[in-house]
């Protein structure tokens, strides 16, 4: 039995990193100020955009979190998982656009190639650049060993969809099929031969992309037949994360809605009086610590088990903790607006910025439902 | 169910048949532009011009205001109007424009306006030549209706109107609106009158209309401000002090639960109109056939099929709901089920269209302006636009206390 | 199209006679005349019983409700089965121990066998003779073609599962297969060889047994291969008896506890103020009203429609009846207990009578997700 | 999670060493009749003797009480009945039958009793030859607890109780009360006092004790009525007027919030005590396995798994979460995880059983008296019993209040 430390891992220099995180969206990233820079247009029909602030990433690698979770051989602090969920969970708390999170869950593949060129990509993370990960095929199947890219002689071609922060990432991890089964390249963003169509997404805090290669000459960091094994053994990290960034904006929704009830008054009393809107609430609340305890267990598992002893009790936390924190995105963002009234229906309010965010969070690697059904088969085992 | 499912009277079947023929022959065609889901969300007036144009040539030939008096515009017919419905869902028309004259302002004058102002103002608005809006909403009175704080006060002949409505829809192409307002600070009930007013006439002078907003992007409802708004008191409905009372007409009709059927045309596709039929679970299961969802098709997943069984059973259970409202013998409490419709039917919408974002998988995440939307993104729109009509009209926490208050016979919850 | 009443066909006929129900229950089934009937022995481990009324019984059967629903053929009053339906409905407000719905049943399946000997039986249930079917098998199958008891050369073997009333019930109906298919045998409940074994149930107002056949000489009423069909024709009537039963029972449970709610004073206030309790009585009241009427639009469906022009429409109707009922039926009996607090966990309070009543009707003849999943085949086509 | 997965101090890993080493060699061995889920719903004499026999064996050990001080016959220890608790489930024991001594008794005579009266009543608590109930409820103060009627008045040094109490469970056995009552009329929460009631001895002498059956038939609560009951001020607890305060230590410690850990056992399965551990979902699972509904088995039915699954989630989520309540950094309010408990752990408990009755089908018709019922009923037993819990102790309802109003800060519902 592995022995796992009382506190999920989660000691001093972590809660050191989280504070300064917290402190640095607070000075930085106001919903306020996020308002008034990824929702200037409203218009319905409007052009594609990609809105960031490059200087706020220039600081936050410089505060190290790009490197936190790159192992120190590869240039990295080396981190525990659990520092990245935490600030997975600050920038979902402050709906941050920015490729944080791509850039973490490619450090996640990244770190299970075991290879020299996937550590000299690591090491580029540790450096501050920005990546992503071009894993998924056009019918969004989360599956490693799903894609529509294919390689041969080094080259790769074919579309990858769904790629996330598309157009903020300098470079990109591809799985692509060949005969000899699924491997991960790198390639950079600019590379000749690849396109990247940006996709209409709801969510103004992300882009997003479908990205074509022609021929495109890339990097193997993980061979045919170990790339798809390298992602199965990084999605646990993926899924506590994103879970952790729904935590974040959950909270967010929660803490705005109840003060909202607390100051908003009808038939003389303020809303928060009334059961109908408190228990409610009661509920978003309980269903983002189930989540938010779920997914620091599944980091806390990933981190204490390096051998894999126990890798089926970690694969089930972090599918319980998507599941969970997905259901929770849904639940937390609609009792938001409903709650708000006429104003959380407007554009002017903030809420509508964590809406989306949660809309799109809940989906990304796999909604509720689709993480549950693995469980089952885990769990119960396969139905006849 | 369909149409032909219900006995008729023979004044209803001769006006069926006259329905059905008039509207074969009259169909309203293509529009020229894309129209969206319903009324509420015009934005575009070349959207409104083309539904207007409809309205028109409906009401001219009789099928809109049919159980309203002669003298009003009117059709006066018995219990006709519910006909010229089903047989314009049935021809899958385009809908009308004038949603908020049609289901709350003409049921409102007809029942309080005095004899010249009703006579005046109905025909126009049954064409759909005026449009009107509802100034009921303000910032501090949303689900607490009565706390108005828009004041009236007499001034001679007339009053003088100061005061802030917000989700006003349609107010930036109306004519007229129906508004609730204060005369009276001292009693909360009591101190309330009733007014349609000119509004588009009075734009510059005394009222402002500015668009609002919603989440989804769209713009469509407003904020109106009168500043010193002179309006003639034949525009008073009732008493003064009758507000609340006549509002309760208005509501009621909303509500779905008044005494006279709103004209209502719609039904026709979004085939027609480019996109989805977001409020058509239908809908729903072609999206699933066509959707994939982690790769797979989203139609073969065991648990999507049964939250789409789940509404479909409430989508039928809310259209046998309205047969058996019409049979005493098997309702307990007449106002039981038409207080529920609104309640019903809107979160019906609502979760309609949550469980197309798990049907979509990935591709949930596109919207309007993605050329790989399924469903040209309108099901996402559906969604978020759901919520203004839980929201809208009385919360439906509003509605649940309403309920059990009304029909239940339970405390009051205030 | 088939044309169908505006009133359901509920006319004057059905009304009169729904409403001798109701004065019938208010004089001789109050709640308190019915606990002291049936809860006379709490003790978890008593022996099981069979308690009802026959005196009642014989009244019903004067008042002709058994006959109502046979044919006029058959000796039956021939009304459609809306009537049927208020009765049911009425029986279910009353939590009334009696045979009442399986001889309703019973009626349902001869009336689609279309054979003398069928009629036969018919005008004995026409006459006031309490029956009941047997006709699901150990697994508790409600399809048509499953059944554990064989014929062969005109005798019966084998064992019935799950049959209601049964010792209430003078004569059977068993669907017995042989070579030749599933067919329909009546048969007297204490011919030779027919040994009833009482099932120790929760549900206070009802009994329930297996029941095993060695070498039963039986009467067919329905000839092999013929036997799953009227059973089949005759299901969706059943499930719209069942589901009206529930309506009755669930307005009882709804009532009540407004009731309660409106006199228990708990911080100064009735219980009713709170919309913790108000909105899922609410909730409850939505849920019966949706159940009613597809119960209604379901038994219209099948009166007007004898030929079965539109019989897909019909099955339709009823599986969703069931389906709403039977989720109603949880949700309101679990709610009645809750809101009625410490009393409402006692034996004292009535409510559990009509608790138990509808956890037994939520399964009989299938739960909701066994009708919904019947219902995403037909609707949405079967899955790949 | 199991129970090694955490550091112990140095204490707790040698006290954890020596629990494992007594529980190896200390089994309790077979109960010679049925024994029930828990404590609440004993009813044989006998299954509670064997019962407390066993915990004396424990106390005697050292497993129960560990971090109480040495003088009141606790274990002296620090954060050791955890390790305890943690080493008894392990090792599957029985479950402790003076649970409501052991778990709301016991903290509040520590923190408020006179000193001999606390040395002098804990020791046979903690050992299980005193069983203790708890006298709360009344008729009119079920979840508005302060609403006591009950009357404690002073005569001489003495004080004569009249009231009546229900719902107590437990009180056919126990020899003491914890008793909440009022002192002064006049005012809600300050006129309450709280007092410990030596209830056997005074069994026709001013104490009836009345069971009371429940809804599954089965009897374990009761209604204890006081005439001219004398109870010495020796047995007050705190100041008179004080005990709403008092009232609040044992409720946070019933909501598993309090400062004390309560020494519990437990993880018999029901195989040793002939029925299913319905509080289990990998008991459900084994249900679902061996349940066929209609016509076939409940495990392979999709929707089922996912109900399934998804209260497996809440299971994991629930114990992770009390991992995380420990941690300071990963938490916003001391209270919010703790504050849960209650709420989260019954809700759990009726979810599961509701379950069962889909996964049985027409077998979860069948009750205990059934040869053929699956799990022999013990599952809908455990439905039934469910809603004894979540009305208990403040309602879930009065539970979300207290989370809303305490955690969140939201205004007060009443």
């Amino acid at each position: 039995m592995i022995e796992q430390p009382k506190n999920f891992g989660f000691g001093e220099d972590e809660t050191m990193l989280r504070d300064s995180a917290k402190k640095f969206f607070s000075d930085h990233c106001s919903a306020d100020k996020l308002h008034r820079q990824v929702a200037g247009n409203p218009d319905i029909h409007r052009n594609i955009e990609c809105i960031w602030d490059k200087g706020l990433w220039q600081q936050i690698t410089e505060l190290g979190w790009t490197a936190a979770c790159v192992p120190e051989a590869a240039g990295g602090i080396g981190m525990p998982l659990v520092a990245a969920l935490a600030l997975a969970e600050e920038a979902g708390r402050a709906a941050f656009p920015s490729p944080l999170i791509s850039t973490f869950n490619t450090t996640f593949v990244l770190r299970e190639c075991n290879s020299a060129a996937a550590n000299d990509v690591l090491a580029e993370i540790a450096g501050g650049k920005p990546m992503s990960l071009a894993i998924t095929n056009q019918q969004g199947s989360w599956e490693p060993t799903d894609t529509d890219v294919s390689i041969d002689k080094g080259q790769l071609n074919g579309t990858a969809w769904f790629v996330q922060d598309a157009r903020k990432a300098e470079g990109l991890v591809v799985s692509a099929r060949s005969a000899a089964g699924v491997g991960l390249y790198y390639v950079a963003a600019d590379a000749a031969g690849v396109a990247i169509a940006a996709d209409g997404i709801i969510d103004l805090t992300r882009d997003q992309a479908h990205i074509s290669f022609t021929g495109v000459t890339a990097v193997e960091v993980a061979a045919p037949g170990a790339g798809d094994v390298a992602l199965a053994y990084a999605l646990p990290a993926i899924q506590a994360v994103i879970a952790a960034d729904m935590v974040g904006a959950g909270e967010w929704l929660l803490q705005t809605t109840v003060e909202y009830a607390n100051t908003r008054v009808q038939f003389d009393r303020p809303l928060g009086f009334f059961q109908a809107v408190k228990h409610p609430l009661v509920n978003v609340m309980l269903d983002i610590d189930r989540a938010k305890s779920l997914a620091y267990s599944a980091a806390c598992a990933i981190d204490s088990d390096p051998e894999r002893q126990e890798w089926a009790n970690t694969v089930k936390l972090a599918h319980m903790a998507k599941a969970n924190a997905s259901d929770m995105a849904v639940f937390a963002s609609s009792r938001a607006v409903q709650f708000h009234g006429g104003i959380g229906f407007t554009w002017e309010c903030y809420v509508h910025l964590f809406f989306k965010r949660q809309m799109h969070n809940q989906m990304l690697f796999g909604d509720a439902r689709y993480h549950r059904a693995i469980l089952a088969d885990m769990l119960i085992g396969q139905a006849a | 169910m369909a149409d032909a499912d219900r006995k008729d009277t023979q004044e209803q079947a001769e006006f069926r048949a006259y329905c059905r023929d008039w509207l074969t022959n009259n169909k309203p065609g293509q529009p020229p532009v894309r129209i969206p889901l319903g009324a509420l969300e015009l934005s575009d007036p070349a959207a409104l011009q083309w539904l207007q144009v409809w309205q028109k040539s409906a009401f001219d030939a009789g099928l809109v205001g049919c159980d309203y008096p002669v003298e009003a515009g009117g059709g006066g017919r018995n219990n006709c109007q519910t006909i010229a419905n089903q047989e314009m869902q049935r021809a899958k028309t385009p809908f009308f424009p004038n949603i908020i004259g049609l289901g709350m302002a003409a049921p409102t004058v007809l029942f309080h306006a005095q004899e010249d102002t009703k006579n005046a103002l109905l025909p126009r608005l049954f064409s759909g030549e005026d449009i009107w809006c509802q100034g009921f909403s303000e910032p501090g009175a949303g689900s607490d209706l009565a706390n108005q704080q828009t004041f009236a006060e007499k001034r001679g002949d007339s009053w003088v109107i100061n005061g802030h409505k917000v989700w006003t829809s349609l107010a930036h192409f109306a004519n007229w609106m129906i508004l609730l307002c204060r005369t009276d600070k001292a009693d909360k009930y009591n101190g309330l009158s009733y007014f349609v007013v000119p509004i588009q006439t009075a734009i510059g002078k005394g009222v402002t209309v500015r668009p609002l907003i919603k989440l989804t992007g769209e713009t469509g409802f407003n904020e109106v401000i009168f500043e010193d708004l002179v309006v003639e008191d034949k525009y008073r409905l009732d008493a003064v002090g009758a507000g609340w009372k006549v509002a309760m007409t208005t509501l009621s009709h909303e509500r779905g639960a008044g005494q006279l059927v709103t004209p209502s045309a719609g039904g026709m596709t979004q085939d027609n109109t480019k996109g989805a039929n977001t409020s058509s679970p239908s809908a729903l299961i072609e999206l699933a056939k066509t959707s994939y969802r982690n790769g797979k098709t989203a139609a073969d997943d065991p648990l999507l099929r049964d939250e789409i069984i789940k509404i479909m059973i409430r989508q039928e259970a809310f259209r046998q709901n309205q047969r058996r409202a019409l049979v005493p013998a098997l309702i307990d409490h007449p106002m039981r089920i038409p207080l529920q419709n609104k309640l019903i039917g809107t979160e019906f919408n609502q979760d309609l269209a949550e469980i197309a974002y798990d049907i979509q998988g990935a591709a949930s995440s596109l919207y309007l302006n993605d050329e790989n939307a399924p469903g040209g993104g309108e099901w996402q729109l559906a969604y978020m636009n759901s919520f203004g009509v839980t929201i809208a009209a009385g919360a439906n926490e509003v509605q649940r206390n309403i309920l059990g208050e009304r029909v239940l016979g339970m405390p009051k919850s205030k």
